[in-house]
Formats: C-alpha cells, sequence, structure tokens
C-alpha cells in the first residue's frame, strides 16, 4: 500500500471544491461508518462510502476520482438520510462524478456510457426513448447480449413505444443542452 | 367535491410502466382527482441528469414546473420517485439565488419557483383521503398478504422530500389495509433495489433486487405492492435474472398499488392492466379473493 | 471623585489584540480618572496589590478594572478595594476579554472599543454610592429535589453535618437509575448491595423527612429562606398504615400493566411496590389502570389489606416546607429509541435499550435474573449491543456523548458471558470513552477475557429475518459492511434531561441548557452551585454522569450547604431597590409588578408610599422601569447611571 | 474616535445580566468571532430596560440599538422578560413616529450556554444595521414627544424623558 505523505499530498483546493460544489462541510463527518453500513452497494465498490469520505477528508484527489464506487453509487440517498452529521453524503457522491467526468475519468465506463446515451436521447426527442436508449447503449459498448433474455417478455405487452414521443418543445429541451455546454465551456 | 392537479406521468409512463400511468389516471378519476396533464412535458433527465451536472438537471425539471404554472396551477403530481426526486430537488437548490441565476440562463421561459411537486402516493392519501378511499372499495382485497415496497427514494432523504416516516414508510400500508388487504410488515420497504444498473450491471441488480424477493417471500406476502417504474421493472421484469444469478425460483407478482386499487375499486381491466405485467398477478389474486369467502 | 483605571493584559489573552497601553492612556482623558495603568494580571496578588497601593498612594475613592467578565471576577477584585478601606460598590469593571479580546483579531477596533467600554464603567462609577449590606436569619433545613444516588448522598451528607433534611422523591421508592441496575462498573458489584445500605440509612436517619411519590410545586423565596409548595401525590394508601407485607399486590387481579421500575419489560399489579428494596416499603395504586378507578367497582385490594390502609377517596395533597437551601439532583431520562426508526425499537420486541438488559440481568428483575428475551423467552446465544444511540448525533439534536454507555455496555457484555456460557457478544462503537479510574481496563477485559468482539462502526439498520434480527453495520477498521444475525440487540440510549427538568429550573430560577439540563454557576469552577444563590446541582442533572460522578457532585452539594449554613447570619445584596419618598406617589404599579412580593405599601404622614423590603428584593429593577415618577430606584443601575453610559457611547 | 470611521457604526447592546451578558461571555471563551461595532451596557434583568433608553440611545446619535434577555420562562426574575417583551414590542411599533427605521432596534432572547446563538445573532443584527447604514442624525427632539411616547407606552415618561 502507498504511504501518504499527508503534508505534501493534501490537495486542499479539492476539499475546497468538493465543500462549494456540494454544499457540505466534510470535516462534520466523524467516520462513524452508518454509510457504509447502510449503503446497498457496498458490496461492489472498491472503496466504501465512508473512506471515500475519510479520503476527501485527506485531499486524496486522484484516488477518489479514480474508484470505481462514485460511479457505482445509485443515489438511494439511505447514506444521506441516515448520517448522524447530516451530511448529504449522496450530493458528494454526485459532486465527485461531476468533477471525475471534468477530470475525464470514469472507472466504469459502461455506467457513464448508459447515462450519457440516457441525456442523449432526452436531448434529441425531449423525452426518454427506451427502446432507442437501449440499442445506442449496445451499440456504444458493444455488449449486445443486455437484455436480449427480457425481449421476449417485454415485446410482445406492447409497452415499448417502437418510436420516440417527439415533444413539440424538444427543441427547447435541446436548447437547454446546448447552453449547459457553453455555461460549461465558458 | 373534485380536486384539480397537474400531472406529469414521466416517460416511462408512456413505456415500460404504461399500466401504472393507465390505472393512476383511472383511479384518481374514479376518487374525483382531477389529473390535468401538463401540456408539452418533457423528460426530468432522472439519475444520469443529477450525475452529470445539478444546474443542467434543475433546468430540465425547471422547464416542466413552469410548464405547470403556465396552466396556472401550483401543484403537480407525478407517479415516479425519481422524476419527483429530480423536480423537488430542483426546487430545493433554486432557493438559493445563485443557483435560481444559473438554472434560469439555460432555459427559454425562467422559472418562478413557486409549484408544489408531490408523489401520485401522497395525492392519495392527503388530498384524496383514506376514508374516500375505503368507501370507493367494491371488492374488498380479503384475503390477499401483501408487501408494501415502497423503494429507496420515495421517502428519502426526509427533508427533501417531507412525506411519511423515511424508514418505516405507511402510506400504501394504509391504502392497501382500506382495499381489505392484509399488510404483512415488511422490513426491507426502503432498501434500494438496483435502480437503473439493471443494463450497465445486471449482477449488481439482481443481487439486491433479489434480496427483496427473498424477504417479500420470508414475510409469507403473496404479492408485493411497489410505487416505482423501476422498482417494479427490476423486481418483475427482471426476477428472471435475479433467479438465474441467485439460483432461486420465484413466481411473485409485482403490481402497482394503484392496480390493486383498481381491482378494489372494480376499475376495468384495460385500465388496470394486469396483462402488462411479466408475472401475472390474476392467478395470485383470485385464488386469494375466493379463499377469502 | 478621584478615580483609577487599571487594564489588565490577562498575560497575552487581551494584550494580544488590545493595547492596554493605549487604552490605559486614553483613559486618562476621562472625567475624574485621576490615575490609569496596564497591568499583567489584575487578579493576581501582585495585581491586587497594586490597585490596593495605589488607592492608598492616590488616594483613589473609585476603582475600574478592565479584564474579564464580571461574572468571574468582580468579587474579586470587590474585595480587593475593600482591603483598601473604599466600600467594595465604588468599583466597576470593563469587560474586555469576553467580549472584545476573545471574539476578534483587529487590534485597532478592539482598542478602541476597550476604551469605549472603560469610558462607560468610568461614567457609571461616577453614579455610583457606597452600599452596606444588611442581615438576616437563614433557615438551617435543606431541600434535596430527587432521590437518586446524588440526591442520597446530599441528602445523607448534610444530615450527618447535623442539618435538617427535606428529601422529595417523584417516585414512590427513592433509588432512581442505581436501583434499576444489577451490577456496576468497573468492580461489578451488586449495586443494590452498595446502594440498599445507603437507601435504608435515608429510611431511618433522623434528621431527613422523606417525602415519596411527592413532586415541588411552586417555590418562593430567596436564599436563607425559601417556601417550597410539595404536591404529594395520591397513593390511595395510607402509608401510615402500610406495613408493606404485599398481600395486596398478591391479589390485585389488574396484573399486566406495564411495570414502569422494570421498564416496561414486565408486567406490574395496579397496586405495587416497585421492588423489594424500596424504600419506603409501601404499596400505591395506579388510579389509571387499577379497576376500582377504571371500572368502579373491585375493592380486592381493601378486603385483603390486612391493616386496612387502602383509602380510594385519597387526594393529592400539598405541604410547605420552609428551607434556606435547595440541592436539585433530578438525573436523567433515556432516550426515546423509537425515534430510531431504522434500529426497530418499539417495533421488533426483541430490540431493548441498556437499562431494559439491566432488568433482565438483575436477579429482582422480571425474568429472575435469566436472560430471555421478550418477544419468546428464550435465551439468547448472539447478542449485539449498538452504542451511542441518541448520543453523538446531530441528526437528532444530540450531539453530546452521554459518558457511561460505553462502560456499562462493556459491563454488560461480561455479565452476559458470566449468565449464558456459550453466547457471543457483539458491540457496534465508534470510540471507546473510559478515561475514569480502572475504566479502559475494565474495557480490555471485556475484549481479552470475555471475548467481547467489538466492531468499529455503527449500525445501519436492525431488521427482522426468521426469529433473527438482521444487524447491519460498518467495520470502518476493515472498510466493509458487516451482518449479524442476533437473537437480541441491546441499543445504549443515551442519556438526556430528565422530563419536567425545564419546568423545575423555571421554578426554582435557575438556568437550563438547550437540552434541559441544569447550568452550573461556572463550568470548573463552580460546579455544583448555580446563579441563584442557595440553589445547588449534584448528578446527572447537569449533564449525564456516572455513580462516582454522582455520588462525589452529591457530597460537594452537601459541602457548600453545610459551609452555607456555618453562618448563623447572611449578608444581603444591597444592590436592590430603594423608594425615594418625596417623589413616590403611592400609586402601587411597583408593588404589582415586583416578581417577588418585595415592596410594601406604607403610610407615611397619611400617605400611601412603597416601601422595599431590603432582604427580599432581588434587585432585578423592575419596579424601577415600572415606577411613573422614576421615584424607585435600582442600586447601581439607576435611570441616571444607564443613561450616562448611554451619553457616554452615544457622545464619545 | 471611538467608532471607527467608515468601518463601524455605533450598536449599543441592553444585556440581562444573567443569560445573554453570560451568553456573551460564553461566546468569548468560545472564541466565536462577531463584528467589534457593538458595545455592552450590562443590565441585571431585561425587565430594568425602560424602551426609553432605547428611544434616548437612537435619538442620541447611535445606528442600532439590540436587546437581549433570557429565553420566556428561564428569567432569573422568575418574569422580568415578560415585562421586556411586552415593552419592547410597543416600542418597536412606535419607533417610526420617532422618524428612526425600526430595522435599528431589535430583541432576542439568549441563554448563558448559547455561545453560537448569541455569534449569531450580533453578526447578523451588525449586518442589518450596515445595511441601513448610518442613522440620519436628530437635531433636536422634542421631549413633548418622548414623553407622549412614554405614556403610550405606559410608565416612565415623567423622568427618563425630562
Amino acid at each position: 500500500m502507498n504511504i501518504i505523505n499527508l503534508t505534501r499530498d493534501y490537495d486542499e483546493d479539492f476539499v475546497h471544491r468538493v465543500e462549494e460544489e456540494s454544499g457540505q462541510k466534510v470535516s462534520l463527518c466523524y467516520q462513524c461508518g452508518n454509510c457504509t453500513a447502510g449503503c446497498p452497494y457496498t458490496f461492489v465498490y472498491d472503496i466504501p462510502v465512508s473512506q471515500i469520505m475519510r479520503l476527501v477528508q485527506a485531499g486524496q484527489k486522484k484516488t477518489v476520482l479514480s474508484s470505481k464506487s462514485i460511479w457505482l453509487c445509485a443515489t438511494c440517498e439511505s447514506c444521506t438520510t441516515r448520517c448522524p452529521n447530516n451530511i448529504d453524503v449522496a450530493c458528494i457522491m454526485d459532486v465527485l462524478r461531476h468533477m471525475a467526468r471534468r477530470e475525464g475519468l470514469a472507472a466504469v465506463p459502461q455506467v457513464k456510457t448508459f447515462w450519457d446515451s440516457f441525456l442523449d436521447s432526452v436531448r434529441a426527442h425531449g423525452r426518454v426513448f427506451e427502446l432507442g436508449l437501449l440499442i445506442n447503449y449496445v451499440a456504444k459498448t458493444g455488449r449486445f447480449w443486455t437484455d436480449m433474455d427480457l425481449g421476449p417478455k417485454i415485446l410482445p405487452k406492447g409497452k415499448l413505444a417502437m418510436k420516440p414521443h417527439e415533444i413539440q418543445g424538444k427543441e427547447h429541451v435541446a436548447r437547454i443542452f446546448e447552453r449547459f455546454e457553453r455555461e460549461s465551456n465558458s | 367535491m373534485s380536486e384539480a392537479i397537474a400531472y406529469y406521468p414521466g416517460c416511462s409512463g408512456l413505456g415500460t410502466s404504461k399500466e401504472y400511468d393507465t390505472s393512476t389516471r383511472a383511479v384518481c378519476a374514479a376518487l374525483g382527482l382531477s389529473l390535468v396533464d401538463i401540456p408539452d412535458w418533457s423528460c426530468c433527465g432522472s439519475t444520469p441528469a443529477h450525475t452529470k451536472d445539478h444546474t443542467l438537471s434543475a433546468a430540465l425539471s425547471a422547464r416542466n414546473l413552469q410548464l405547470v404554472a403556465n396552466m396556472g396551477m401550483t401543484a403537480a403530481a407525478t407517479p415516479c420517485p425519481s422524476c419527483l426526486t429530480n423536480l423537488r430537488t430542483a426546487n430545493h437548490r433554486i432557493e438559493a439565488a445563485p443557483f435560481k441565476a444559473k438554472v434560469d440562463k439555460l432555459l427559454d421561459e425562467p422559472y418562478g419557483g413557486d409549484v408544489n411537486a408531490i408523489s401520485v402516493l401522497q395525492a392519495l392519501v392527503e388530498n384524496v383521503g383514506l376514508d374516500t378511499i375505503k368507501a370507493a372499495v367494491r371488492t374488498p382485497l380479503k384475503g390477499l398478504k401483501v408487501a408494501c415496497y415502497y423503494g429507496c427514494i420515495m421517502n428519502r432523504p426526509p427533508e427533501l422530500m417531507a412525506f411519511d416516516d423515511c424508514e418505516n414508510p405507511m402510506a400504501m400500508d394504509n391504502i392497501l389495509a382500506a382495499l381489505g388487504a392484509e399488510v404483512v410488515p415488511f422490513p426491507l420497504k426502503v432498501e434500494c433495489c438496483g435502480a437503473s444498473y439493471g443494463i450497465p450491471r445486471p449482477d449488481v441488480t439482481a443481487k439486491l433486487s433479489g434480496k427483496l424477493l427473498e424477504a417479500a417471500v420470508g414475510v409469507g406476502a403473496d404479492m408485493v405492492a411497489v410505487a416505482c417504474p423501476l422498482c417494479q421493472m427490476n423486481l418483475d421484469l427482471r426476477q428472471s435474472q435475479v433467479n438465474r444469478a441467485m439460483g432461486t425460483n420465484y413466481r411473485i407478482p409485482v403490481p402497482y398499488f394503484t392496480q390493486l386499487m383498481g381491482v378494489a375499486m372494480n376499475i376495468a381491466d384495460t385500465e388496470i392492466g394486469f396483462g402488462k405485467l411479466n408475472v401475472d398477478p390474476r392467478p395470485v389474486l383470485s385464488r386469494a379473493l375466493s379463499g377469502a369467502d | 471623585m478621584r478615580i483609577g483605571v487599571f487594564v489588565c493584559h490577562c498575560g497575552s489573552n487581551i494584550e494580544g489584540t488590545v493595547d492596554t497601553g493605549i487604552v490605559a492612556k486614553t483613559a486618562l482623558d476621562f472625567p475624574e480618572v485621576v490615575f490609569a495603568t496596564d497591568t499583567m494580571y489584575a487578579c493576581s496578588e501582585p495585581g491586587q496589590d497594586g490597585i490596593i497601593q495605589a488607592i492608598k498612594d492616590k488616594n483613589l475613592t473609585g476603582v475600574v478594572v478592565a479584564s474579564c467578565t464580571p461574572r468571574m471576577h468582580e468579587p474579586t477584585f470587590r474585595r480587593a478595594v475593600e482591603r483598601a478601606g473604599l466600600n467594595r460598590f465604588m468599583f466597576e469593571m470593563a469587560n474586555i476579554r469576553e467580549h472584545v479580546s476573545w471574539i476578534g483579531k483587529d487590534r485597532e477596533a478592539n482598542t478602541n472599543k476597550s476604551v469605549d467600554l472603560v469610558r462607560i464603567a468610568v461614567e457609571k462609577l461616577r453614579r455610583d454610592a457606597p452600599l452596606i449590606p444588611s442581615k438576616f436569619s437563614v433557615n438551617k433545613r435543606v431541600m434535596i429535589i430527587g432521590g437518586g444516588v446524588a440526591g442520597i448522598q446530599a441528602a445523607l451528607d448534610c444530615a450527618d453535618g447535623g442539618l435538617e433534611v427535606v428529601l422529595v422523591e417523584r417516585d414512590s421508592s427513592i433509588g432512581g437509575k442505581m436501583a434499576k441496575l444489577d451490577k456496576t462498573f468497573p468492580t461489578v458489584d451488586c449495586s443494590s448491595c452498595i446502594l440498599g445500605p445507603k437507601m435504608v440509612d435515608v429510611a431511618q436517619h433522623p434528621n431527613i423527612t422523606l417525602h415519596a411519590y411527592s413532586e415541588v410545586d411552586a417555590i418562593s423565596g430567596y436564599v436563607g429562606n425559601f417556601q417550597v409548595q410539595v404536591k404529594k401525590k395520591a397513593t390511595y394508601v395510607d402509608w401510615e398504615l402500610c406495613t408493606g407485607c404485599g398481600a395486596c399486590m398478591e391479589k390485585c387481579p389488574s396484573k399486566k400493566n406495564p411495570d414502569v421500575f422494570n421498564e416496561k419489560i414486565g408486567p406490574c399489579t395496579s397496586i405495587n411496590i416497585p421492588f423489594p428494596q424500596a424504600i419506603p416499603k409501601k404499596a400505591y395504586i395506579d388510579a389509571t389502570t387499577c379497576r376500582q378507578f377504571v371500572k368502579g367497582k373491585c375493592g380486592v385490594c381493601a378486603k385483603v389489606c390486612p391493616t386496612g390502609a387502602i383509602r380510594y377517596d385519597m387526594t393529592d395533597e400539598i405541604v410547605t416546607e420552609d428551607v434556606g437551601a435547595i440541592v436539585a439532583a433530578t438525573g436523567y431520562d433515556l432516550f426515546d429509541i423509537s425515534k430510531i426508526a431504522e434500529y426497530g425499537g418499539g417495533r421488533y420486541p426483541d430490540v431493548i435499550t441498556g437499562l431494559q438488559y439491566e432488568r433482565l440481568l438483575s436477579a429482582s428483575g422480571p425474568t429472575g435474573g435469566h436472560i430471555k428475551r421478550p418477544s419468546d423467552g428464550k435465551e439468547p446465544k448472539n447478542i449485539v449491543f449498538i452504542q451511542c444511540v441518541g448520543s453523538r448525533d446531530k441528526s437528532l439534536d444530540r450531539p453530546y456523548c452521554s459518558g457511561f454507555c460505553c462502560m456499562y455496555t462493556a459491563k454488560q457484555t461480561i455479565l452476559t458471558k458470566d449468565h449464558i456460557p456459550d453466547s457471543q457478544s457483539y458491540v457496534f462503537y465508534m470510540d471507546i470513552r473510559a478515561p475514569g479510574k480502572m475504566y479502559d481496563e475494565f474495557t480490555r477485559r471485556a475484549m481479552e477475557e470475555y471475548g467481547a468482539r467489538y466492531i468499529r462502526g455503527r449500525v445501519a439498520m436492525v431488521y427482522p429475518k426468521g426469529d433473527k434480527l438482521m444487524v447491519r453495520g460498518a467495520d470502518t477498521l476493515a472498510g466493509t459492511q458487516v451482518e449479524i444475525e442476533a437473537d437480541l440487540v441491546v441499543l445504549a440510549a443515551g442519556a438526556e434531561a430528565a422530563k419536567g427538568a425545564p419546568q423545575l429550573a423555571e421554578k426554582l430560577r435557575i438556568s437550563y441548557d438547550k437540552y434541559g439540563f441544569f447550568m452550573e454557576s461556572h463550568p470548573k469552577l463552580k460546579p455544583v452551585e448555580t446563579n441563584t444563590a442557595g440553589v445547588y446541582l449534584a448528578g446527572s442533572c447537569q449533564g449525564p454522569k456516572d455513580i462516582p460522578q454522582s455520588v462525589g457532585q452529591g457530597s460537594a452539594a452537601a459541602a457548600k450547604v453545610l459551609a452555607l449554613f456555618s453562618k448563623d447570619m447572611l449578608e444581603s445584596d444591597p444592590q436592590i431597590s430603594r423608594v425615594d419618598i418625596k417623589r413616590c406617589v403611592g400609586c402601587g404599579k411597583c408593588i404589582m409588578t415586583c416578581p417577588f412580593k418585595a415592596i410594601k405599601e406604607v403610610e407615611f404622614r397619611g400617605q400611601k408610599k412603597a416601601e422595599v423590603i431590603e432582604t427580599v428584593c432581588q434587585g432585578c429593577g423592575i419596579c424601577t422601569s415600572t415606577c411613573p415618577q422614576g421615584a424607585i430606584q435600582l442600586s447601581h443601575f439607576t435611570d441616571n447611571q444607564i443613561l450616562a453610559e448611554v451619553n457616554a457611547l452615544c457622545q464619545s | 474616535m471611538p467608532v471607527l470611521t467608515g468601518k463601524e457604526l455605533r450598536i449599543v447592546g441592553f444585556l440581562c445580566n444573567w443569560c445573554s451578558y453570560g451568553g456573551a461571555d460564553t461566546a468569548g471563551v468560545g472564541r466565536f468571532n462577531q463584528p467589534t461595532d457593538l458595545r455592552i451596557i450590562r443590565v441585571p434583568c431585561s425587565g430594568r430596560i425602560d424602551p426609553l433608553f432605547i428611544a434616548k440611545t437612537l435619538i442620541g446619535g447611535a445606528d442600532g440599538v439590540l436587546v437581549s434577555g433570557c429565553h420566556p420562562r428561564d428569567c432569573h426574575y422568575a418574569e422580568g422578560n415578560f415585562y421586556a417583551r411586552r415593552r419592547l414590542e410597543v416600542l418597536k411599533r412606535f419607533l417610526p413616529i420617532l422618524g428612526i427605521d425600526p430595522g435599528r432596534f431589535d430583541y432576542t432572547w439568549v441563554s448563558a450556554s448559547e455561545g453560537q446563538r448569541w455569534q449569531k445573532v450580533v453578526t447578523v443584527f451588525t449586518e442589518q444595521i450596515h445595511a441601513l447604514g448610518p442613522a440620519p442624525r436628530f437635531d433636536a427632539v422634542a421631549p413633548e414627544l418622548l414623553a407622549k411616547i412614554a405614556g403610550a407606552i405606559g410608565q416612565g415618561g415623567n423622568r427618563v424623558a425630562a
């Protein structure tokens, strides 16, 4: 295991940015572990959420932003709800994903691809086109076996629309995305 | 004594949770709660939006909230907890003026910030009331053992959702009890089912949904009533994936609570839409109901 | 007047952010100031000597010290100027530490503000007059409120010191929380074996009057002369006649009531003596469950009582006790575990509090000292203890540490192993707080000798699975989620202020913090005193405490009372209201507003006038701001003085 | 000189000895930083505070006045703060008649244990006064006016206004 030199390797700016973007004070965390205890996703995390909090406190930007955990958090809010110090942990996980994206990091690429495909669908149609989203995701990841088994179960039910519900204001929705991109690049 | 509220079905209401949408509309209409469609509503952005950026997420929600305001209404109900969370989070975050300014910059029309969003479940409990629901029951669900599963974000975090108990919610339990069903205490009411990882990480969803099905069977439930399209999909449509991953053999129906309301209120089968579920609840239902006689 | 000003450095506490030299120099420009200097530590012996010397050398007639808060050292400096021959009320303080140097780092602004505060102190002092205290007699009886171990100790020490003691206890027996405990840490000696004899001493001590099943209704008066109204709640049993034989309990048909003494994990009868060692060992009837009261007919206990002690028509009775001092020892209550829904307390019968577990361990408890879980009476094998339930939790507005839970949990794991050798205890903890003598060693023994498995982390949820309770927590040291299939879950429920504590504080006119714990006069130096003279504190009513601390405080409070009563006469504070008889028009408004009935109407040359009863006046000054004529003035806080301070600030 | 020109405004506090003065002490002991504008006048009880003290302070040139006592029911003198609340509430309504912005005066309750609350109270009130800026100076206020207000509040007029 690497030795962390806390005088040299403490990224103060990272700690400040996490606090600013999440509106949370990370020094409130006293490492009780309640978030990890309740997190349904601990079993797939590479770093349990309480240790993510610890590493944020310790200013360990690279370790945190390259972790798989931040991409496997489903924002189920159990950590936020049960934190004895009222820290919105789920919001911090969200903010860490935002920062990882900005750094070009995505330790679980298929999750990011799925979310991006979802947003692409919203941007194109104004609403999510479920079947289109799935096809798009499969095309991007090459994971052609995804949910193939479910096709026979769902298609006969007539639930999945074969074409998107285009809304009249879809240009407006697209403009939201465009302006967002302009703002984030400026 | 009809009450009106704007209605935001959410994208899945047009597809994978059609039966939630139709049963919700039918039940509310029968109970005198008038759901007024929001013209040209768009997607709230769901989880993918807030994991990308909070301003973007709030703008996607705010567009819809402003559409409600333009209808001259001040409240919207949605059946989907994920939509609900996004709409409420947007409202909460724009209370801070600098954040609101950033959101308005992304919008064609700035959002005034005065439209409240609640769940259909909350509207049924608070705007309609259990007494009215009870009075509308024509076929009591006597003998049916139901576990009520609320999903992770219907009530959490409590400061944001401001509805029911965040650890032991009772709204759906109370409705089903009013319908005459036997509600079994379900300890994992608010545990996460695996959310939207069904596609990118099916292993994760299978394990989490598997725990829920195990618990529901363990407490002797005939079926699991749900209030979330994603939960429903994970527990019902993906039940075969669960069985394969966990080596189990569950075959337990997972209807929306509004569908069960529809049964008790003698709503037309076409509106209830049991046929759209993967595990058809009708055999279990008729067995339970006839056993009660 | 010849005024001297002394500006204290307080080491670097003040000098660090205030230029005391400039403050002193500027003070020389103020009216009637003839001497000003800065000084290193004004309160030290050389500091006080310097003040005394200056008074003598410069013929000072008044002194201002600019230093810390007057709530700290005003009495110190008053004594110093008195030693120099001045009247001790010819003295004022400027608080340039707590209100200046400690709350900001801007040296220029702080120096400036200090000058202002000295200026108003000088202006006030210029209008001070010498005051002479008068004397009043002391009623050397003391009331102790609360008969837990702290109150028992205070009562016994006062009584042994020769004082008459009135002990008031809310429940039907004294003993408090300690009486419910099985064993005590870190010695594992039997709680009732060490408390029992003290309880008997209370019952037998000739100097102690015990009002059990009683509550303080109202308090009036002041140090040396309080009048306390005690409500003796109806027990429906004549305690003069009751012998405590227990025949009524055997025959009472209403047997399934939650037993409060057993923390509601066992049943009890409606007529009840809570436990065998109860003091007084007398029965009382719970009218909310008794059939005679609920249904209007039964009368079984009246029929079986061999002494004919049952009195269904008994009513609450108020007795008035005159005392000279009061010790509040009202203890604590437990956090309501049902507020943490994820742990299932109140929903799942096998999730219990630590105090309930004590009752399961106790030979006099509902299970006769056998650990049986409440749901099915089975002996549990895997027992999970969860720490900090309602402690150190900001989200529940309980941010404080309850102090004793770590220790009693360690004790309970040891006792569990003794009771059930093939059992396994698990303890979820965040930090182990064991700072007492032999405490840390004790917690180590629990782990090393008794095999208790300690897991560092909180528990997120407890839920039933079959007949087990699934406990899902974290092991933060291993960095993982853990699950335990438990038979019984014991929650270390935190301590919170006793129910009704704020209301009692209001009656006592003492302060309490936001959690309802009573405020001591000084957190370090006056731990058992309050800001109300003659009212003292002992035990957990001030904040969570274990048994040794509570006993220590009981003795400390007793020592304070004995010291107070060592004098036959007390000096009253002369900073009281005085009536200018020429201006008084006898309207009586002051009489109506005085909260202490310290003003009476007198006839003076055929006219009605107000007159202040010196020893009763507490010096609040409500009368002064009520009087339309300005005829009644609070000494040292006169209208003129306050307005002089206002002018000094406005016109500087 | 005592108010730093351009930096500070003249804010006067009237604090009861037992609760709020203690709370301000607690804030000091806890090193809870505060703006430096406020000067505290100690009184035994908020019930000792004559509303005309406050009027006179504001007319006399203060930019803000803050009163703080014990929380209702927690008064060292049992009921002094109830008298204070009634009087101060009336005063607040009369300030506009004197031409004084009522935002320049506020009263609150802070207990001796509430150091952090005191820090917040001082900070917020100081910011509030800075937002209002320096108070306009009064050339002369007719004593009759003060007396009239005193009459309306129901006490004290004959002496303090004189």
